[in-house]
Parts: C-alpha cells; structure tokens; sequence
C-alpha cells in the first residue's frame, strides 16, 4: 500500500533534480523592462556600496548581501499593490529597496543611524518600514513564515484583498516552523506566497546536504491546496510570470503557493564568509555569474534594441548618484541620542 | 457582587473584550468546538464564529507566530497555551519576535497581542506538565507578565491585557479555575504593574503572586490564630514590578518572605530579594526567605509531589524563622 | 510548472481520503493468532482495570487508554526483537505491555508505587524501561520523534542492525519536531518506523480539521526515500504483514518508514473526556466498535475453528487473574519513600 | 605553558575526548565541511570522519532531540547550537527532554549530553541575536551549566562536561573566541561546580563568569590603581552554584558587587544576592549592587549598544557605590 510519489502524471519517476532555466527575456515592452532594469540595477550598486562602507566600519554586525538574488525581488514585489504585505529575512537589503524604502532610509540604518528606517536600532538584518507594510527583517531562521502566515490571517479575517508575500531562504524548508506555517496557511487557506529563494546554500551547507527532498518546491505535495512552482529566478521575467498566477490565486482565490526561485548569491554568506574555494568552486560561481540576472535582462534589451548603450550608461550615472547620495546622507544622519535606548520596549498606549 | 469561578471571570472578560472590539480574536488548541480544554472559552465559538475563536492544529510555534503576524497588522489575538508547558515550543515567537519587534523596527510594530494559559504544577501530571516560568517570562524586556490569583484579578487583569497595546503574558492556573471569589458583572479593569495589599498585618510581610496567594491567605489564617499578623502582597504582574508596594510593606514590617510556584535558581523570589536588600536594607532584621518548589522535576507520586511543592506549612514555618520564633 | 501531486499513478486524481479497511484474517497460524488474541486482550482487560483505579482515586493526573488501538502496538511490537527500540507518547500502557514490561510494573507506576517501572516518578504518561529498551512515554506532542531520530542515529553510527519503532498520534503531524525529523532521518537513513496511530481525534479536534492532507501517510511525500504507508489498525495481521516489510527495510538496508495506522479509540481522549456525544456521535463509535479489533480476531478464530468457546473463557480468566494480580501488586507497594524526592535528579557518575 | 585562544582550547577538548571515547560525537549547524561557524570544529572532520562529526539541516529542536535519543542509547553527543539565540527553538528538548528524562524514569535513562556555543552579545548584531540565556539555564533542575571565561577553563569545563553522565549545557561567547591565556597541552579537567577565586583583593568581592570574567579583571586592575583590591570570584558553574566560594569572599570583603552579562530581572545576579543576604547577613556592610545589561533588547547602533552593555565604568561605580566611596 506504500504510497506513489514522485512519479511525474505518467508514472514515470522524475529527474533527480529539476532546474528552471531558461534563455532571458525581454517584457516587449521597453518602459516595464527599464524599470525593471532599473530596479535591479539599483539593488547591485546599493548593496557594492554596502560592502565597501562595511570594509570601512561603518556598518557592523552581520551584514548579508543579496547580489545575484535582485532578480526574484524585482520580479514578485513589482507587481504587488501599496496596501500587500512584504516579510523577509535578515538578507533583506534588496526586498526593502524594490518595496520603495529610499536607500537614504536603508543606508542610513545600516550605518546605525536615527534616520534609518529602523531608526539605528535594527541594522542590515531588521529593516522595517510601516508607510510600504514592509515587515522585516528578521533573524531566527523560519520564525518568519508564521508570521506571514498570521499577516494572511489578518487580511482574511477583515476580508480583505492583498496578500502577502513571505521571502526565505532554502534552509527554511527543514525547520518545523515552516511546516507548521505551511499546514496552517493550506488549512485555513491565506493568500500568503511562500517564496524560498533556493540560492543552492544555506550559509555553507549545499541544499542536498540539508533537505531531504529533490526539488523544494515539493514540499508542497504535503499540504492540500499548496501549490508548489518553480520558477528561474535568474530572468526577472520568468519571476514575474510565475508569482503573477501565485498572486492571482492568492488576491482572488485567497490560496496560498510555496514558490521556488532558483538563484544564486554571488557574495559570500556575509561579509566574513569567503566568496568562493570552501564550499563551493570558482568554477560553478563563474558558471552563475554568466546567468547575472541584471546583465542578462540588460543585454538581451540591448540585443532586442530596446535599450541604448547610452542610456545604459546613463541609467549608471543616476544610480551611482542615488547611492553616492544615501552614503551621504546616512554618514550624515545623527547616531541615536542616549535616550533612545529606552524608548520603543513598551509603547504606552491602550485601546 | 456576584460570586463566580476564575473560569468565568476568564470567560467574561473574552467574552466582553470580543464584543467591544472586533480585531479581537482567541486562537488556540480546543478553544472551539470543544470550548477550551478547561472549558474557558466556553460558548465562545457560539457567540462569535468560527473566524474569531479559532481551533488551531497543535503547533504551538506556529500559532503564536500566527498571532504576531496579525497583530504587526492590526488584529488583536489572544492565544491559548492548553499549558505553558508546551508554550516553551513556541518561546522563540514570544521572545524574540512579540518582545523584541516594537525596538528592532524601532517603534513602527507593536504586537498587541495575549499569550495566556494555565502554568505550573495541577495534581500529579508529572515532570513534563507542572513547569512554572514566571521568572522565564519576567525576565524579559518588550512584555508584560501578569499572574492573577483570584477571580477579580483574573477578569480585570485578562481585560487590562487585551486592551494593552503591548504583548502581554497572562499566567493562569488548572488549580485556580474552579475557585470562586466576588467580581463585579460588566467592566473591570485592574492595572498591569500594580500589586494590592490582599492582607494587611505589621509582622511580616509575604510577597507572592497567582496561585500561590491562596496559600498566603491560608497561612495568614492561620498565624492569625497565634497571633502573627502578615501583610500578603499579591505581585499581580511580575513584569513591571510594583517595587514599591514591596518596600512599603517590608519598611513596616521588616521582615519579608517570598513565596512562590517555581524552582529556586533565578527565580522571582531572587528577584524580589534583590529588590528588597536594595531598597530596606537597613530596615531589615532578618534575611528575607523563599519558599518555592524544591529542585527537582516534578515526581508523579502523590506523596513526593506534596514534598516537593510550595504549601502552607513551608510557608509558616519560614515566617516564624524570619520573626525568630519557633 | 506546477507540480504534479495527489494524482495516482495514471495521473487521476485521486479520492479525498483513503481508507485501509479489509476483512479480519486470522494467520493460519494457531498458536500466533492465540498469542496476538492475548497479547490484545491483556491490554484491554488490564486498561479496563486501569480505568476502575482511576475512578476509585488510585490513579492520578492525566490517564490515557488505548482501548481500542490494541491491533497497532500488538501488530508491530510482536515482530521486535529484544534488542530494538520502542518509544512513545503519553498514551502508552499498551505498547509498554506488549514489549513486556510486566503488568505488575507498570500497574504500580500508574498507582505511584516504588514498584512502578519509573519508582512512581512518571505514572501514566511516563513508562520507562531499560530491560525491555522501552525508551518512555513523553508528554509533550512531537518532542520524542526527534529522539527516535537520535536512537536510530545511535544505531547506525555503531554498525547495529536494530530499529526503533516510534509510535504517535495524528496530530503529530502538524508540529514542527516531526518534520525536522523526518527530514533527517530520511537525509540519513535511519532505520526507525514512524507509526502515526490514526484514531481520527486529536483530543476533541478531527484530523480533518487539523492537518492540510488527506492521508497523513502522504506527509512522506515531502521527503526523498521515506515510504509512506497505509495500514488497517484493527485488523492485527494487516498491521503485521506491512511492518513486517517497514522493518525488514530498516533492519537490512537502514531505511525509515512512515505507517498511517487507521485505529480508533473507544475511550475519551483522557479520564475527564466524555467518551462520545461532545466531538464525535454515538453512532460512530458504534460503528468502530463492530471493529473491535480484539473480539474481530476472536470472532474469526472462532469461525475458523481454530479456537473454542472454552479456550476463550479460559484466556478471559487467566487474563484476569494477571490484571487482578497486578493491581493487588502495585496496591501492596510502598509509596515511594521520601528520600527518592531528591533522587535521580543527576547521576554522581563520569565516563 | 603554550598560551593559546579560548577557541583552540576548545578545540583541543573536542579532539582529545573524541580521540579519548569512541561514543563521543559532534552535532550541528556547519561544524564538518565549514569546519564550524566560529572555527571551533576545526580540523575536525578531517580527523575524525563524517560520522562523528555531523553537518546537521538547519532545526534546532530536532538535531537536539536526536542528540537527547542518542545520548538515550548510549553515545555522547556534543550538540553545538551556532549561538544560543537559536537554541530557543530547541529549548523544550534542553528542558522537557534531557532534562527530565533520568527523573521521570526513576533513574534509569542517564542523557550524557553536552549543549555548547556561544551565548550573549558580540558586536552589533541586534535584539534577535544579542542574548544571555545564564538564568534560565541555571533555573532548570537536571542540567549542569557551565560558564569558561578563559581558554583554561574552556578546555578543562568541556572535557568534564564531556565526560560527565548528566546533560551540561555550556555557555560561550563569540567575544570570548579569540582571547589567549595559558592552556597545557594534554589533560586539563575543571571540576564542574567549582568556582575560582581570579583575583584576591580585600575591600569588596566582585562575583561573575563567563563573558564577564575579562571585565572584571580589568575592573580589578583599574581600581588597584587607586588602592581598592578587589575580590575576582569566577563562578564558572552556575548550576550548581559553588555558593561557598561566594560566602568566603564575602564574610571576607563584606561588601559585593555582582556582574553578569543578561538583563537585570531573575538574572544570575539575583540569585547570587539571595544567597549572600541569606548567608552573609550580619557580614554585609552595604546592599549588593548588580551590573548587567539594561532593561531592554539591545540595539543595533554602536552606541546604544555601549550603552546597554555592562562595562568597566559601570563596575566601578557599583564598587565604589558599596565601598560609600566616590
Ligand atoms: C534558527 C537559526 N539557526 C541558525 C541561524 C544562523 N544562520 C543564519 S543564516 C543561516 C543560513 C540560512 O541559509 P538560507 O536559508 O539558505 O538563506 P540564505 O542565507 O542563503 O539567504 C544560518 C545557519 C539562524 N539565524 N537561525
Ligand atoms: C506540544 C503539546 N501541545 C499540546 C499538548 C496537549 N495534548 C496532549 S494530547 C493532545 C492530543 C494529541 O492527539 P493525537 O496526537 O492524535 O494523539 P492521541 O491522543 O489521539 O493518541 C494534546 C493537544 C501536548 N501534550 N503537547
Ligand atoms: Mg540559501
Ligand atoms: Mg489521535
């Protein structure tokens, strides 16, 4: 009576692994793929800067970087509403960009300053931000996706139509919370995307050495109504396509999915962490980093025409400029005044 | 006044809470259908529906993150622990996202949300279910932790709760639940952070909390029959501390025992302690003590159970050793 | 790309919930089936006791039967040698007795008694036995099957051959310790049974209205090498025959199983749980009880000729006297003394 | 004597005791192939094969648990939590397994387990990963806690931890990693419950572990500077407490200062200060004063955190404060 699983509609058993990949495309249309562009762009020259203001002190604790990953931000928080939801991890620098907290507010919490938009008291791994529902930021490893799961229980329980997308890494499909949160939010049925952004490591551990299943996304067969996708998070397009069913089915149908991206970080784990040479080889970063995500979209609009050498380099010239500017003001921003040490515990109201 | 059980003070404080604000909510294991393992909840789920006393899978993590989340948005859950022994699964969202969200996004969420049931030892349930964790809890900066012993207490502190736009914990007891004591029908609000004087004597002072101020009272009876008049002062909420209710009593009576559920090590007796040598040190004329659990788990035994929790007897003797009478 | 799930193996969906349900056997076998007979009914005669002591205040605390789910430890404990493991939840007199703790031992537990198999500190939720490797009775939902994971760990590391069989209810399923330990018994094959014994109830809560899956043996779906599988619990030899192939897998090729055990419980949840009328109707419980599976495998003995009216009687009186004997045992037995207050806290021992 | 870092002690301990007992094997988050996120587990991989030192997934509860079940059976498992921050997920298995599992089976199920990694603050690294978890460890009956504050105490803690049949839980510090001192090469065994008196003074006794040993050997040294000797009593064991070695200090001194790393309510500190006021009552000249982290999560920025931390400066001044000095 032993159960028949992983079996594809045929019968036949599946590849050992899937992968998503496919060749880079361009929307056809020329504004969305520059704002896309831009969005993404954005994100690789914020967070270099990042990693050079750390190499100078001016950031501390743990700081991890999201380069490579830009396409899987761009691409699902694009298309969400103002009133949505966003939720994330401690590796959430390029989320809270793409969600619309200026890089002044995120710069300068990096550099533990008042105008940050934690006010200095979070850093790189708690960005949080009440005006876009950008909900952190957060550092236990799975504690999150409850909460997303709660997020969508709210939305529900007023009858609402947003969702809320919930950002993991690939680790997070073997902690209980997870899987608690997945059984809740099938059961109940919440319009929560559960994205796990398979960056093949969970800081040095390979996926295959964690996680006793082939494709993450499957996951999902354990969970009535769970849909499991997976998506080529390298082609901002491809993200876009993909989350829009899962959005869909979640603003209309109030379901949730469990969305597999498969990335790739081109950065160390954090700023201590050796690119490459300890657990994974110059060879297979090299081998990503041909399948860069914002160069990819930018040399496929340059092939297609719908992009200009020039405009490119302008497009450059204004984000270094925005990123010069937030480096700026944050290095500006006051530290927190010894006051603030005490505020923010408890707030002091009733209701 | 009417005269009800701690169960139906709890249940008409939800009961009033969820009719005066809709973002109200109870969440947890059995709430529903079965109107609460210790039958709290009950005709909740009747009066409210489905969407608003919630039957939770048993996941305790997971359903406290749930509340969380839908507290940082707006709603104000309530969740039930069928125990705290089993809340220790889901610690991890009472401490480091409720308690620890207001300062990380520096002031934008606050959780307005209850985590409340039953803690510490009933009858002979054993090592695993007679855990109590006020010190646990108190010792944690973002949250409020309240512990009533009576009826009164228990509405007015689970009232207090809700509305707080802060988490709190609410620490209940299986033993208190069919306890009875007078509480006023309608709204009673008892302020978190302040204690109340439930006995008032000038020999020495006991401070408890929850479960343990019957006790107190038994033991203040007690003495009474030989004399020795105590001052109980009922903690209420542990965490803040109504320090001065503690001093004012010990200043008069200079003399202090602090009686308590849990184990010995870090507990809130050391606290109060702490406070106490700090704050009376020159009024004191003796060194305070404790009374709590001796420090073993809980021993399933009828008998050994006895010998290993906190009672009347421990009590009065500790009172006599701290007035030199024997 | 959506995953393809909970189709069959011709890509049909398939119904909402499977159910194990065959006509009793009997093995063919005389003396087994007369010594499984026994096995059950020692179980049912000895809780029946179990629960008289508890009206009359000899018991306390919590106490849960098992009345009614006797086929699944007598199935599966019956096929253990002395060497493998067993572990449990807090409703484990049944099994405790099937793997041979004495009745005397586990009565004088139950009554608090220095006799007891745990001297009296753990009662009912807490049998433990180092002859018998009965590894406990645990009262927190889901917290053993990490430690089952960490037995067969143990096993493997020294080379042995043995397995350990974890039994839980179905709720277990929703909580996060039992995934983490299925992922990691699954990542490194472990030779441990997890056995869900579905008696449809979660305390008062069905499993329908708990877990997010129709069949909870599909839970191994999500995990790579882990079989899932579906067992009649109230036919004895059903339980056997599917074990029987669960453990051979771990004892010769280290693997883990899950079994879905469908059982019943005739019995409330604990002492203070109406038996029927609050969760569940009359009618269903009538309609188990007409698969009880002790008298189901009596009546088919009887009708195979392989056991007499008179047999039964005498196993019936025999099984009495033991239930009888433990309970004037374990009301014999000294209260444990009160200097084993501060006993087994620590052993005073290093290695 | 070599003089090595409080990392390479450990390393030394984790090497010679799995040289020294087969059954002894090490379990966590990137202790193999990474070699361990803090580079504790060096080499060890390479030495000893990936079945006795084990990557595990990310799942605090259950590598605990299966740690608990080996440890059950007859391994000694050595279960390396990244930081204790994350061992929150996992502390129902630290609590209502292993340390429960000898009591609630009359004595019969020993769990020789050890639970080490770093505990309390770093640098900067915010509310969620910034916590000192001494009390609540010390609260529990059925565990020894054990606190190194210098490389020879972390090797000579670890290896009786090792070897000890009970569960021992250790608690680190990442600042701790990289300081140096003295170690020999070979068998070094700290008895577990023993605390050192680091520094003789006479005029007041400053009680720590841990992390905070350092400060307060540079507290000693500072006030040296201005005639006041302090007492440096480092109580390595928190459970049990070695409560002798804290009563000879301070019949001695009659004045104490208590340091530690947590929050202030239930801490380790309050428990230190009953046990003084109980037994030093008539000896003490002045209340004792606590040092420890502020009343709230402690924040990212540089200076908050400085803020929030206890410090030198502020040990002073609570010296001075008993010493009526200023
Ligand atoms: C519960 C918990 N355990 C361990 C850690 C330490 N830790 C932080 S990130 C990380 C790896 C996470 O990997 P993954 O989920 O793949 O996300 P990525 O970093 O690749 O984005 C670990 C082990 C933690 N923060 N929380
Ligand atoms: C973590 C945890 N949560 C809640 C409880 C209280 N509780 C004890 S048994 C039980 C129901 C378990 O149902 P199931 O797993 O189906 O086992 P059954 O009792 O049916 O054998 C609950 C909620 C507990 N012991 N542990
Ligand atoms: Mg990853
Ligand atoms: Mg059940």
């Amino acid at each position: 009576m032993a159960s028949k699983k992983k079996t594809d509609a045929k019968g036949e058993p599946r590849a050992a692994r899937s992968t998503a990949r496919s060749t880079v495309r361009t929307a056809g249309d020329p504004t969305l793929d520059r704002e896309l562009l831009h969005s993404m762009l954005l994100q690789r020259r914020f967070e270099e800067k990042t990693g050079e203001a750390y190499a100078l002190g001016k950031i501390g604790g743990f700081c991890h970087l999201y380069i490579g990953q830009e396409a899987c931000s761009t691409g699902i928080i694009s298309q969400l509403r103002p009133d949505d939801y966003v939720i994330g991890t401690y590796r959430d620098h390029g989320q809270a960009l793409v969600r619309g907290i200026t890089p002044r507010a995120v710069m300068a919490e990096l550099f533990g300053r008042i105008d940050g938009c934690s006010r200095g008291k979070g850093g790189s791994m708690h960005l949080f931000d009440r005006h876009t529902n950008f909900l952190g930021g957060h550092g236990i490893v799975g504690s999150h996706v409850p909460l997303a799961a709660g997020v969508g229980f709210a939305i529900k329980y007023r009858g609402g139509d947003q969702v809320c997308v919930c950002f993991m890494g690939d680790s997070v499909v073997n902690i209980g919370a997870f899987h608690e949160a997945l059984n809740m939010a099938a059961l109940w049925k919440l319009p929560v995307l559960f994205v796990i952004e398979n960056n093949r490591y969970g800081m040095g551990t390979a996926v295959e050495r964690a996680a006793a299943v082939d494709d993450l996304h499957r996951r999902a067969d354990a969970y009535r109504g769970l849909d499991g996708i997976l998506i080529d998070g390298m082609d901002v397009h491809a993200v876009r396509e993909e989350s829009a069913k899962a959005i869909k089915r979640a603003r209309e149908e109030s379901l949730p999915s469990l969305l597999e991206v498969q990335t790739y970080r081109f950065r160390g784990h954090s700023m201590s962490d050796a690119v490459s040479g300890t657990y994974r080889s110059k060879d297979e970063l090299d081998e990503y980093t041909r399948l860069d995500p914002v160069f990819s979209l930018r040399d496929a609009m340059l092939a297609a025409g719908t992009l200009t050498q020039t405009e490119w380099d302008e497009m450059e010239k204004e984000i270094a400029a925005i990123v010069q500017d937030s480096w700026d003001f944050a290095d500006a921003s006051p530290e927190p005044p010894a006051g603030a040490l005490f505020e923010d515990v408890l707030v002091d109201t009733t209701s | 006044m009417p005269i009800i059980t701690y169960r139906e003070a709890l249940n008409q404080a939800l009961r009033e809470e969820m009719a005066r604000d809709d973002r109200v909510f109870l969440m947890g294991e059995e709430v529903g259908q079965y109107n609460g393992a210790y039958k709290v909840s009950k005709g909740l789920l009747e009066e409210f529906g489905e969407n608003r006393v919630v039957d939770s899978p048993i996941a305790e993590l997971g359903f406290s993150g749930v509340g969380v989340g839908a507290a940082m948005v707006g709603l104000r859950p309530v969740i039930e622990f069928m125990t705290w022994n089993f809340a220790l699964l889901a610690i991890d969202q009472v401490v480091n996202s409720a308690a620890k969200m207001l300062y990380m996004s520096g002031g934008q969420y606050n959780v307005p949300i209850v985590f409340r049931g039953p803690n510490g030892a009933a009858l002979q349930l054993a090592a695993q279910h007679s855990q109590a964790f006020e010190s646990w809890l108190a010792h944690i900066p973002g949250i409020k932790v309240v512990v009533p012993g009576t009826p009164y207490d228990a509405k007015g502190l689970l009232k207090s709760a809700i509305r707080d736009d802060n988490p709190v914990v609410m620490l209940e007891g299986e033993m208190l639940y069919n306890t009875k004591g007078e509480v006023p029908d309608g709204e009673v609000l008892v302020p978190i952070g302040v204690a109340e004087l439930k006995r008032e004597g000038g020999d020495c002072s006991i401070i408890t909390s929850g479960k343990m101020v019957l006790v107190a009272m038994q033991v203040a009876d007690q003495l009474a029959k030989e004399d020795i008049h105590v001052d109980v002062v009922d903690l209420r909420t542990i965490r803040p501390m109504d320090t001065e209710a503690i001093y004012t009593s010990v200043r008069k009576t200079q003399r202090a025992v602090v009686l308590e559920e849990g184990w010995e090590l870090c507990g809130i007796g050391a606290q109060v302690v702490d406070f106490i040598q700090r704050d009376c040190f020159d009024h004191l004329d003796a060194p305070v003590l404790r009374v709590h659990q001796t420090d073993v788990p809980m021993p399933y035994a009828k008998t050994l159970e006895k010998l290993a929790k906190p009672d009347v007897a421990k009590t009065i003797a500790a009172v006599k050793q701290v007035m030199y009478r024997s």
